[in-house]
């Protein structure tokens, strides 16, 4: 398991290389990664994320050690930036590997899921007229709740 | 003395980041009503407390927490990592 | 939409990467990667993949434009190679870009599900000992029926 | 004629890829018994049809697909791609 939380950027497809890189005990590798969207009206400046330094880490690690306590698991990577990002740029990536996808699949959404609304970061868009922190979506807290059946 | 940490637009609302404060406040309830005695300011962050979460010690948790033994309190809005 | 049928390696960090970059219009790119997994006595030689040409392509891309139509995806890449691969390399893989997550998820699921048991392919597994035709299981075929509610 | 090809164990039961067929049956299934009744290795890889699957011109479909203007039939083992 590698949690890292970091200002400067990942090169997502040498992460993603390394991890799945001569897996002989896992047939399954899913990643996801997010990526700063540009707002509807093209005018999105920057993207300001600010993080909880000490919790932040804390708080993955936990659940990254929930999603291997879950699924059968070969490993987990998770990578989530803070500071200033440029639309297009990568805000965070996990990774997961398991003998089968079905496992590899299901940690992947649910790391997401939990990251989305349990990790202490908070989302600013700048525009050049004005900022606004993202508002966090009752489907993303809705989310959480398939993981509790 | 607990160290009180402020995220987002809470920390905005606020004007600061993180300040020490001397408290008896058994409870984190307690203690963001001592908070809101102070000044508009943190009347105006706190006004709605639905709207925001709170971790004691790093730890995600509730309003009705207990604050013996506490070393760090924070409040922020609902979390938009990923 | 993308879709290779091959028996060269692929880089998969490379692929990842060219299929992320720069995506201002989705925030969200899941990729799933399958890796020929070794046997659990540790003794696969090698997997031989064989294929239907010119099904193959067809399938997939006609796979690829159903998940089109069910998400909104702004693009989707798959890549599958075929003949003699040896433990740790890389089968195949998948990309999904949509502007949630959700989506991404979905549509990578999808693929994969139809992948596994509509795509004409069949891996066959050599060792010292002898050669055996991997075996369809019975949940991959249970699988597809999620996406028929 | 038809072009009738065989994939993974089927292929090797029956020996080779792909041979033409001359034939004058209605359905897959008809085309089946009369390759069936040829030889013994076309019965042994035919004997269960439940553990096969077929593609007519490239799609896949049922044992009871008509032949009418087909060029392309394929018999295989249930897919195992990804």
């Amino acid at each position: 398991m590698k949690v890292r939380v970091q200002s400067a950027a990942f090169d997502f497809g040498a992460e993603a290389n390394a991890f799945a890189a001569g897996r002989k005990d896992a047939g399954a590798v899913v990643t996801f990664t997010g990526i700063v969207r540009d707002l509807a009206r093209g005018d999105l400046d920057r993207m300001e994320i600010e993080h909880y330094p000490g919790m932040t880490e804390k708080a993955i690690e936990a659940i990254a050690r929930q999603a291997q306590e879950r699924w059968a698991l070969k490993d987990v990577l998770v990578i989530h930036r803070h500071g200033v990002l440029e639309p297009g740029d990568m805000i965070m990536m996990v990774a997961t590997a398991a003998p089968h996808r079905v496992d590899a699949f299901a940690a992947a959404e649910f790391l997401m899921d939990y990251l989305k609304s349990r990790a202490p970061f908070w989302k600013k868009e700048v525009t050049a007229n004005g900022a606004q922190w993202v508002e966090s979506r009752d489907e993303d807290e809705a989310a959480l709740t398939r993981w509790s059946e | 003395m607990i160290d009180v940490m402020y995220f987002a637009w809470v920390r905005e609302r606020i004007g600061l980041p993180k300040e020490k404060v001397e408290t008896e406040a058994a409870t984190v309830a307690e203690l963001v009503d001592e908070l809101k005695a102070r000044e508009e300011r943190y009347a105006a962050a706190f006004a709605d407390t639905t709207a925001l979460r709170v971790a004691v010690d790093q730890e995600l948790t509730d309003f009705d927490a207990p604050l013996a033994g506490v070393r760090e309190v924070a409040f922020f809005p609902p979390m938009t990592g990923g």
